[in-house]
């Protein structure tokens, strides 16, 4: 390793201009990458690690930003040194794409979607290295085998929108890579995956790091990603750099408080082996003497019963039902009052639609549900609406959740108005009530929902469900969204209301560690079925099924003493869930493992 | 995507006999009289004869019915007879028109070249001016030029064609006499002063419907084009070092042509249509006259042919635009 | 010599949609067929009769009509040809006749058959009409450019019900006129051609025209007067004063020409009012149902009297019209001068007039008597013209003290004949109604016929009939009849005045303007002779270019 | 477990999170979206020229006449066809009538009938795109409407409506107001159409996202629904086409009077005067100038209101 840093950000500020005056968007960051050496770049949202890639492409002009202070030092192949936060448009778009590279957050919208994969790839070749068509071509092909995309002659004659989201993600590598940069810049380049697939794309990445001896500046805000991946840490805030250190520096002895609070409010996998009930987190600087489990009790409260639900698939000429998506797939579960069931499983393995089901919000096809002894199935719209009184449900996204039309209090009010339950100054008093117990200031009443953060939003549609007085929430992927920090905090929220209200959930979630965390039992699903089941010990201490397995061998542990290495992963890819109209799937048979623990003996397509 | 044409093809059919029988109701519920424009010198018992040689005796429903085999099965036949010479539609009555009680299609025939020759010819140069301006003018938000881009786009917009069309003749072909103020639709190019004469003649109808059209698509562009010029794909095409022409003219016009070519073609039916205004001021005796002075002379069979053509125009553009924008983004299948 | 002159443009801002005038007898397409096909006798400038096809005019005298007034004969010219270069024979004028009495085939110039028992061809050259009763005024078929003759080979298959489909005869029929059909596009242009065959071989002088339609009146009096596109530019309504300023340029000129048109008002004698139902609204009853106070004579002479129809003239018509007191204003023999005293206005006398008669003004300035109140509702079509007048009249006739109610409809809703509309100029569901009317020709027999009582448009007679304001008095019918029994002119002249004066004493109709054509054409076009009488083009064969 | 309590009846058990972690917490008072569009507005220079033009028409149109206080039918023979002068600052026609006094009461007209058929229009518009946005059944149905009328031709729509409702409405209205029913009716249900189609695509959007499904999820009926949370947030792409409407309606009111189709014409509107205008454009060029100029001025004026509202209201563009 060459200790003459390949990229040095001194003194970097960057403003905005914005109507309501000037924003910074990062005030002072200072830190250098040296060649082959991953940099981990963390924060919150917001905090300006974005910001600060974009400086080093200089891309951030194009959003309206201004690079006001400091240097980008960045070491050109020949030339020495150059400071790109002085350097011209054009100089900049030779260095763009040839010397440095970039992976962008969102592979779903990173690539332009009427150009094929093929034309994407080439462009760059063509410019940076003056290749002829076919020369980029054959280095385009040899980019994606590298990435290890399979078919990979294929896909260049496919757009984007053909490829899964793991595919278009390593395309967008491919492209990064495509002119050999020396620096690597990956801007959360796995938040938007499910976990198998980041598992193979932090590898894949790791790996391309390794043969190639590209410096990487990796972005991301999942302290987990950044034990597997990094060489040294830079912890940003509010637009500055709080501390910078080894990983191991910064996992073991963080000095700045925010990196500890950060730290503890990552729930890691493995942290609860050993207990029983899922315990709320301990939060720094919350003085919490006693973390009490939470035990909630054996009362049956959902009974659901080989619960199908399928979305017909129109098609052909006269707009018929041709196929059907096998959604949910002959499901049962129980949950017990006071207690918390997770189903955990890739995207699209039917989880939301499961929760959707459960209220009625999408029409089951078949199977029994049972609240309370009362069959839901059986109700006509008036009996639901009335049966919903004891359901409800929270949502992933915390900005689509909540009308942006609508004031506050008003919109945990609704459900109150919809049922009638109070009126008036009670209601007004409920409201505020409410808002007390997520603890919200009441000072929000009168507020709207853009005003707010991810996690107090979320605490509104939190508060909402809490309106009707609920047996049941089903809580749909409730703190995906959110910065790890609010993550700890709303779930810290929901289990004290669990335990103070004997609150039931059914809780969602497609992160592991989370799941760990909260659960007493916990579903595995996988392709509309659920694979294996039991108390949350069981599963995760001794998992039967192999996609269960898989699965947890692909969650990054924030520990950079356990890194995984690429080897260890092997992961088929999902089979679809369509299947034509004639199609009845097999009944799904278990097994006992041991009390309260079953796995699935029949074919779940694994 | 073929199956997808073919349905659409098919669910438009019932669509447009409702239109056609919609519009058919209309114009008989609508007052007036074919024979209103004659001299009150002719005698009402001779008006009640004409009103009966026009078949405006018989029924309502028959009436419909005869038009309906008319138009769908004797106006094909006629069109094969022409072009391959055969003699299907022999002595079958075609849809007449009331006022020249010659065939509707004939006149509609003979009416179309000058009205695609201008209202295209403003269509295309429209097309030509607009596309460039809402591009630059996206591309420079708020600049001088796409401040003054909006506002002419905007006057183009507000200043209606009987005032404008009326302005340009009074300055260009009364006061300075440069150009000709009434269109001559039996002028024929041949040779090249020839073609000079037919462009001095369109240069002002021409000018005034380009205008409006330029407004209302400069403006789609740029709106298009604003669309897509924050997008996440314009930021990685830029972060692989490609020219800034090669990332606006190639990856977010490629995007962005793809709403403001279905809008292109759905502005289509209207060059078909004709501009009545326009036609009307400058005397292109096109499509859009023919319309106005049917209406005018309660032309039934005429207005009625017309009105419906122009829906099945529309209705097909339609489908045109919905195939165009399936074929252009590759992200939509219609299946 | 033919053709010289090349060529000739001509803009009728109404184009012509067809070129046959039996098939639609709007006056653009009976003027532009007249430059193709021909009448017998056409009416000159003065209204005089002319001989076209013929060398003389049959009267009683010459023996070209019959002693007992049943028949008139007419020797045709010798070699008059067909544009094809066929003869002109006596056969096409009766294969004329056929075509349009057929029943089937709805044409338009039928009522110049009236009263037609047949015509003969006794030989080629000799054309008899016969009539089923005594035709004091016998010019009437063949006559004028509305009764032109067609030839029998261009249009023998198309009589009645086909005739619409013969659609190459109807836009290029064969004529013996000065010029030739080379195109034809419905309601936009013609392109003519000298006919090769014309019978006076130095005739016409010009080689071709481009006969425009389309736009409005003004672009056209702009393109012959300002921008001299064109030769020749027709019914120019337009303001005076936009005219006199389009004139100024000195490009051309403006020609009027003035027949029979009158615009007037007809005062409903029915009582329209609205609450009386379908069956009794504005339905004459003998004498029954009268209107509450417009069949008072009284009231009609003041409305009249507080006009100022110079200047309604003056800004509605300028040089296309002229003050006028009668309803028949011409020809010359047949206008009454018993009225004059119409032509100044006297609002002051139309005051006093209502005085006497007990209408005395109400506390809001309008006149009531019994418990009625001079309320009118005054309806006209769609017109700028018209609605200047409206609002002029209103005004004065506010100073009287009457109070208007102004309306007007769409021109072809008010002259549209659907029985089931409540707002055509027959149903007359309002107390008084503007428009203009007018005969052709220059005898009115059949014109001053229409105020007899049998004429009245009621619901029984699906509102046909057109004694519009309801005017009913044997003593005018007697009238009628005596003058068709009468032949000698100056004693038809008497009758036609008497009756004219009849009716102006009743003030059921109060005319205001005698209204004339008027078209304009470049300096440099010669031989122009303008003329309301028969078609402005009749004498086309004579135009020539000034050099 | 004990009984569970009711969940207000509890106090917050903890204090709030370690103060570096806490999210910041608004300061500033509460804004609602309207409060942003609106300063958004203000900051946009076209919008607020537009928005001070028209309302200087507004003005001139509805209070002027208080001021000038000629009636506008008032016949004055010997002033006809003046150009403008102290007595008659806009000239006279040719019955002697003063222009201002009628570009006053015309503007009256032309701009209540902007407005009463944009409503109308509107309303058309946004219910047929809501319902067929909201109710998958009707959609179909509605949308093939939509067509149909997209397909129909106005002028003999707007001739078989005078004769229909007419009598009917002068009866009932007066003829002045009758006829101003007809038109805005007129002009009203054959422009809703593209209102129609964007609302529903919004609609259709808006249905899909969480706070939807969420707003069912506790009990809100559908009626419920699109009055709380399908129409507010339908409302700028409505609004857009409100200004766009007043723009339109204005102009095929002129264009139907120029046709001859529109009002009649002793019912001075600002198209009326333009076409009556028309033939004296050499003499008296100001009175083609001036309607021609009242008709595009309030026209684009209002499309540059629509302008800025469209980019007031869209929240990618409002955050600059
Ligand atoms: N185009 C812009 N206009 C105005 N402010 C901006 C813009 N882009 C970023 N900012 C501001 O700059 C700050 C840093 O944003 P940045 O995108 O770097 O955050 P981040 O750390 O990448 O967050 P995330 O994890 O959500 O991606 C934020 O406060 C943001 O509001
Ligand atoms: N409304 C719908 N119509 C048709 N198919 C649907 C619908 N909703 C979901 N699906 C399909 O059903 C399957 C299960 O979807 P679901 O949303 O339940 O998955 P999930 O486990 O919640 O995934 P994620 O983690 O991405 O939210 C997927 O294949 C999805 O495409
Ligand atoms: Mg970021
Ligand atoms: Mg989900």
């Amino acid at each position: 390793m060459l200790d003459h840093p390949i990229a040095r950000i001194e003194n970097l500020r960057v403003e905005f201009e914005t109507r309501g005056g000037n924003v910074v968007g990062v005030e002072d960051v200072s830190f250098s990458i040296n060649p082959g050496e991953t940099v981990a770049v963390v924060g919150e949202s917001g905090s300006g690690k974005s910001v600060s890639s974009l400086s080093l492409m200089r891309l951030v002009e194009f959003g309206g930003g201004k690079i006001t202070g400091g240097h980008l030092l960045f070491d050109r192949v020949k030339g020495g040194e150059l400071d790109i936060a002085s350097a011209d448009q054009d100089l900049m778009r030779t260095i763009r794409g040839n010397e440095i590279g970039m992976i962008f957050q969102e592979p779903m919208t990173a690539l332009n979607p009427v150009f094929t994969v093929g034309r994407q790839l080439t462009e760059g070749l063509r410019v940076h290295k003056g290749m002829s068509k076919d020369q980029a071509y054959a280095r385009a092909l040899e980019l994606l085998k590298q990435v290890r995309i399979p078919e990979p002659e294929r896909r260049l004659k496919q757009f984007p929108h053909e490829l899964s989201g793991g595919m278009r993600q390593r395309v967008v590598i491919a492209m990064a890579l495509a002119c050999e940069p020396r620096l690597l810049i990956a801007d959360e380049p796995t938040t938007a995956l499910d976990v198998t697939i980041q598992a193979e794309i932090l590898a894949l990445i790791d790996r391309l790091k390794r043969e190639t001896g590209t410096a990487v500046m990796f972005i991301t805000h999942d302290m987990a990603v950044v034990a597997q991946m990094a060489d040294r840490v830079v912890v940003m805030y509010r637009g500055n750099k709080v501390e910078e250190g080894t990983v191991q520096e910064i996992f073991d002895s963080p000095k700045h408080d925010y990196t500890k609070a950060l730290l503890a409010a990552v729930p890691k996998l493995g942290e609860m082996t050993g207990k029983a009930y899922p315990e709320p987190m301990r939060l720094l600087g919350v003085d919490a003497d006693e973390v009490k489990p939470i035990v909630g009790s054996e009362d049956d409260l959902l009974v659901v019963k080989h619960l199908t639900t399928r979305f017909p698939v129109k098609g052909g000429f006269f707009r018929r039902t041709v196929a059907n998506v096998h959604a949910v797939e002959d499901v049962s579960f129980t949950i017990k009052k006071g207690q918390t069931l997770s189903l955990v499983g890739e995207s699209g393995c039917g989880k939301s639609s499961a929760g959707r089901s459960l209220l009625r919000l999408v029409e089951p096809k078949s199977g029994h549900i049972y609240l309370d002894g009362k069959d839901i199935m059986a109700l006509d719209q008036g009996g639901l609406r009335k049966a919903r009184l004891d359901m409800q449900m929270v949502f992933q996204d915390p900005f689509a959740s909540l009308n942006p039309q609508m004031q506050l209090a008003d919109q945990v009010a609704e459900p109150m108005w919809n049922y009638g339950t109070k009126k008036g100054a009670d209601l007004q008093k409920a409201v505020e009530r409410l808002f007390d117990r997520v603890e919200l200031p009441r000072s929000f009443l009168r507020r709207f929902p853009h005003e707010l953060s991810g996690g107090q939003r979320q605490r509104v549609a939190i508060a909402r469900a809490l309106a009707l007085n609920p047996k049941l929430i089903v809580a749909d992927e409730a703190v995906s969204a959110l910065d790890v920090s609010v993550q700890a905090q709303v779930l810290n929220l929901m289990m004290e209301l669990q335990a103070d209200l004997g609150l039931s959930f059914l809780f969602i979630s497609h992160d592991m560690a989370v799941v760990e965390r909260v659960s007493h039992h916990v579903g595995v699903m996988y392709l509309g079925r659920i694979v294996e089941m039991g108390s949350r010990r069981a599963v995760f201490e001794n998992p039967q099924h192999p996609y269960t397995q898989a699965l947890m061998k692909a969650v990054p542990v924030a520990d950079p003493a356990r890194r995984k290495g690429e080897h260890e992963l092997n992961f088929k890819p999902i089979p679809s869930p369509i299947h034509p109209v004639d199609y009845e799937p097999a009944m799904s048979e278990y097994r006992k493992v041991a009390d309260d623990h079953i796995v699935l003996t029949t074919d779940s397509g694994y | 995507m073929l199956t997808y044409f073919f349905r659409r093809l098919l669910l438009s059919i019932p669509t447009l006999l409702f239109i056609a029988l919609v519009i058919f109701l209309l114009l008989d519920l609508a007052p007036g009289d074919p024979t209103a424009q004659l001299p009150l010198t002719i005698p009402p018992e001779v008006r009640e004869q004409i009103r009966q040689s026009l078949g405006l005796g018989e029924p309502l429903p028959i009436r419909f019915w005869k038009w309906l085999v008319q138009f769908f099965w004797i106006e094909p036949q006629v069109l094969i007879d022409s072009i391959f010479n055969t003699h299907f539609s022999a002595g079958d009555s075609r849809v007449l028109s009331w006022q020249t009680r010659s065939p509707v299609m004939d006149i509609v025939i003979q009416r179309m070249p000058q009205t695609l020759w201008v209202v295209g010819t403003a269509y295309l140069v429209a097309i030509v001016i607009a596309l460039p301006i809402g591009i630059y003018s996206a591309y420079r938000q708020y600049s001088i030029f796409d401040n003054v881009g909006t506002f002419v786009s905007m006057v183009g917009f507000s200043v209606p064609p009987f005032f404008s069309g009326v302005l340009v003749i009074v300055i260009f072909a009364v006061n300075l006499g440069w150009l000709p103020s009434i269109y001559d639709t039996t002028h024929k190019v041949y040779d090249w002063e020839t073609f000079m004469v037919q462009l001095r003649q369109m240069i002002m109808p021409v000018m005034v419907l380009a205008l409006q059209i330029t407004a209302q698509l400069s403006r789609f562009m740029r709106a298009s084009m604003l669309d897509n010029l924050n997008q996440d794909y314009v930021r990685t095409a830029r972060a692989k070092g490609l020219n800034e022409r090669v990332v606006v003219l190639v990856h977010v016009l490629r995007n962005s042509m793809i709403p403001v070519v279905t809008v292109i073609a759905l502005g289509v039916p209207q060059i078909f249509g004709g501009a009545i205004i326009t036609e009307q001021v400058f005397k292109v005796n096109g499509i859009g006259q023919l319309l106005i002075t049917a209406i005018q002379a309660n032309d039934i069979p005429m207005v009625q042919t017309l009105t419906f053509i122009f829906a099945v125009l529309i209705v097909l553009f339609n489908l045109i635009a919905d195939v165009l924008y399936g074929l252009l983004d590759p992200r939509i299948r219609y299946d | 010599e033919r053709g010289e002159d090349g060529q000739l443009n001509i803009i009728y801002w109404q184009a012509p949609s067809t070129l046959n005038p039996f098939l639609s007898g709007g006056t653009k397409e009976v003027e532009s067929s007249s430059m193709i096909i021909e009448p017998l006798i056409r009416f000159n400038e003065k209204g005089e009769m002319v001989p076209m096809l013929i060398d003389e005019i049959p009267t009683v005298e010459n023996g070209g009509v019959a002693e007992d007034l049943k028949s008139i004969t007419y020797k045709l010219s010798e070699g008059v040809k067909w544009s094809d270069g066929s003869d002109f024979t006596a056969s096409d004028a009766v294969f004329t006749w056929k075509y349009c009495t057929h029943p089937d085939s709805g044409c338009a110039q039928v009522s110049y058959f009236d009263g037609v028992e047949a015509v003969e061809a006794p030989d080629p050259m000799t054309v008899v009409v016969k009539f089923k009763e005594p035709k004091p005024f016998p010019y009437t078929a063949f006559v004028g450019s509305e009764s032109p003759i067609i030839q029998e080979a261009q249009f023998k298959d198309c009589l009645g019900a086909s005739a619409p489909e013969c659609t190459d005869a109807n836009f290029g029929p064969i004529g013996t006129g000065p010029f030739v059909v080379d195109e034809f596009k419905p309601n936009d242009v013609i392109t003519l051609s000298a006919n090769e065959n014309y019978r006076d071989a130095s005739k016409p002088a010009f080689a071709s025209i481009t006969f425009k339609g389309g736009g409005d009146a003004a672009s056209a009096a702009r393109s012959v007067l300002e921008t001299g596109e064109f030769d020749y530019a027709w019914n120019l309504q337009l303001a005076p004063e936009v005219l006199d300023k389009m004139a100024a340029a000195g490009k051309g000129e403006v020609v009027v020409a003035f027949a029979t048109s009158v615009e007037r008002l007809h005062l409903n004698q029915t009582n329209p009012d609205s609450a009386l139902g379908p069956d009794k609204r504005s339905v004459f009853m003998n004498g029954e149902n009268k209107h509450p106070f417009l069949t008072d004579p009284m009231v009609g002479k003041a409305l009249s009297m507080a006009i100022d129809r110079q200047l309604l003239v003056d800004i509605g018509y300028g040089r296309a019209g002229k003050v006028t007191c009668n309803v028949l204003p011409g020809p010359e023999a047949y206008a009454s001068t018993a009225n004059d005293d119409c032509m100044t206005q006297d609002i002051e006398g139309a005051k006093k007039l209502l005085d006497d008669a007990g209408w005395v003004p109400g506390g809001d300035g309008i006149r009531t008597k019994d418990g009625m109140r001079l309320s009118v509702l005054y309806q006209t079509s769609t017109n700028a013209v018209r609605q200047d007048a409206q609002a002029l009249i209103k005004q004065w006739w506010s100073e009287l003290g009457v109070e208007t109610e102004l309306r007007n409809i769409d021109a072809s809703v008010f002259f549209g004949g659907d029985p089931s509309s409540p707002d055509t100029f027959q149903k007359f569901y309002a107390d008084i109604e503007m428009y203009t009317n007018n005969f052709s020709g220059v005898d009115p027999e059949a014109y001053m016929a229409n105020w007899r009582c049998s004429d009245i448009p009621t619901p029984k007679s699906q509102w046909q009939g057109a004694n519009i304001q309801r005017f009913c008095d044997p003593a005018y019918d007697e009238l009628v009849t005596e003058m068709s029994r009468t032949a000698e002119l100056d004693k038809r002249a008497d009758l036609a005045k008497q009756m004219n004066d009849m009716i102006m004493q009743s003030y059921s109709i109060i005319p205001l303007v005698y209204r004339g054509g008027q078209s304009a054409h470049a300096n440099s076009l010669g031989g122009v002779l303008m003329n309301d009488w028969d078609s402005e083009l009749w004498n086309i064969a004579d135009w020539y270019r000034i050099k | 477990m004990t009984e569970p309590n009711s969940p207000e009846d509890q106090t917050p058990a903890t204090t709030p999170a370690a103060a570096v972690l806490a999210a910041p917490v608004p300061t500033a008072p509460p804004r609602s979206q309207w409060a942003d569009v609106w300063s958004q507005f203000t900051h946009h220079k076209g919008a607020m020229a537009g928005a001070v033009v028209f309302i200087l028409i507004l003005a001139g149109v509805f209070l002027g006449p208080l001021l000038w206080q000629i009636d506008p039918s008032y016949i004055d023979i010997r002033a006809r066809n003046q150009g403008p002068s102290l007595a008659h600052p806009f000239g006279t026609d040719q019955l002697g009538r003063d222009m201002m006094a009628r570009m006053m009461a015309g503007g009256q007209v032309s701009v209540a009938v902007g407005v009463t058929a944009m409503l109308l229009a509107l309303f058309l518009g946004s219910l047929v795109g809501v319902l067929a946005g909201y109710f998958r059944r009707i959609d179909g149905p509605l949308m093939r409407l939509t067509d149909l009328f997209l397909a129909l031709p106005l002028l003999p729509l707007l001739l078989v409506m005078v004769m229909l409702f007419r009598d009917m409405l002068s009866k009932n209205f007066g003829p002045e107001t009758g006829i101003f029913i007809l038109m805005v009716v007129a002009i009203g249900i054959t422009s809703w159409m593209p209102t129609a189609r964007i609302v529903r695509g919004d609609v259709l959007a808006l249905k899909e996202r969480e706070f939807v499904l969420a707003a069912r999820s506790i009990g809100t009926t559908p009626f419920k629904m699109i009055l709380r949370h399908i129409l507010p947030n339908v409302v700028s792409p409505i609004v857009v086409s409100a200004t766009l409407g007043i723009a339109n309606a204005i102009i095929t009111e002129s264009a139907l009077s120029f046709l001859g189709l529109g009002f009649p014409p002793d019912f001075p509107t600002w198209g009326r005067l333009l076409f009556d205008a028309v033939d004296y454009m050499q003499q008296n060029p100001e009175r083609v100038m001036l309607p021609g100029i009242a008709i595009s001025l309030s026209v684009l004026s209002v499309n540059y209101l629509g302008d800025g509202l469209r980019d007031a209201l869209d929240p990618r563009i409002r955050g600059r």
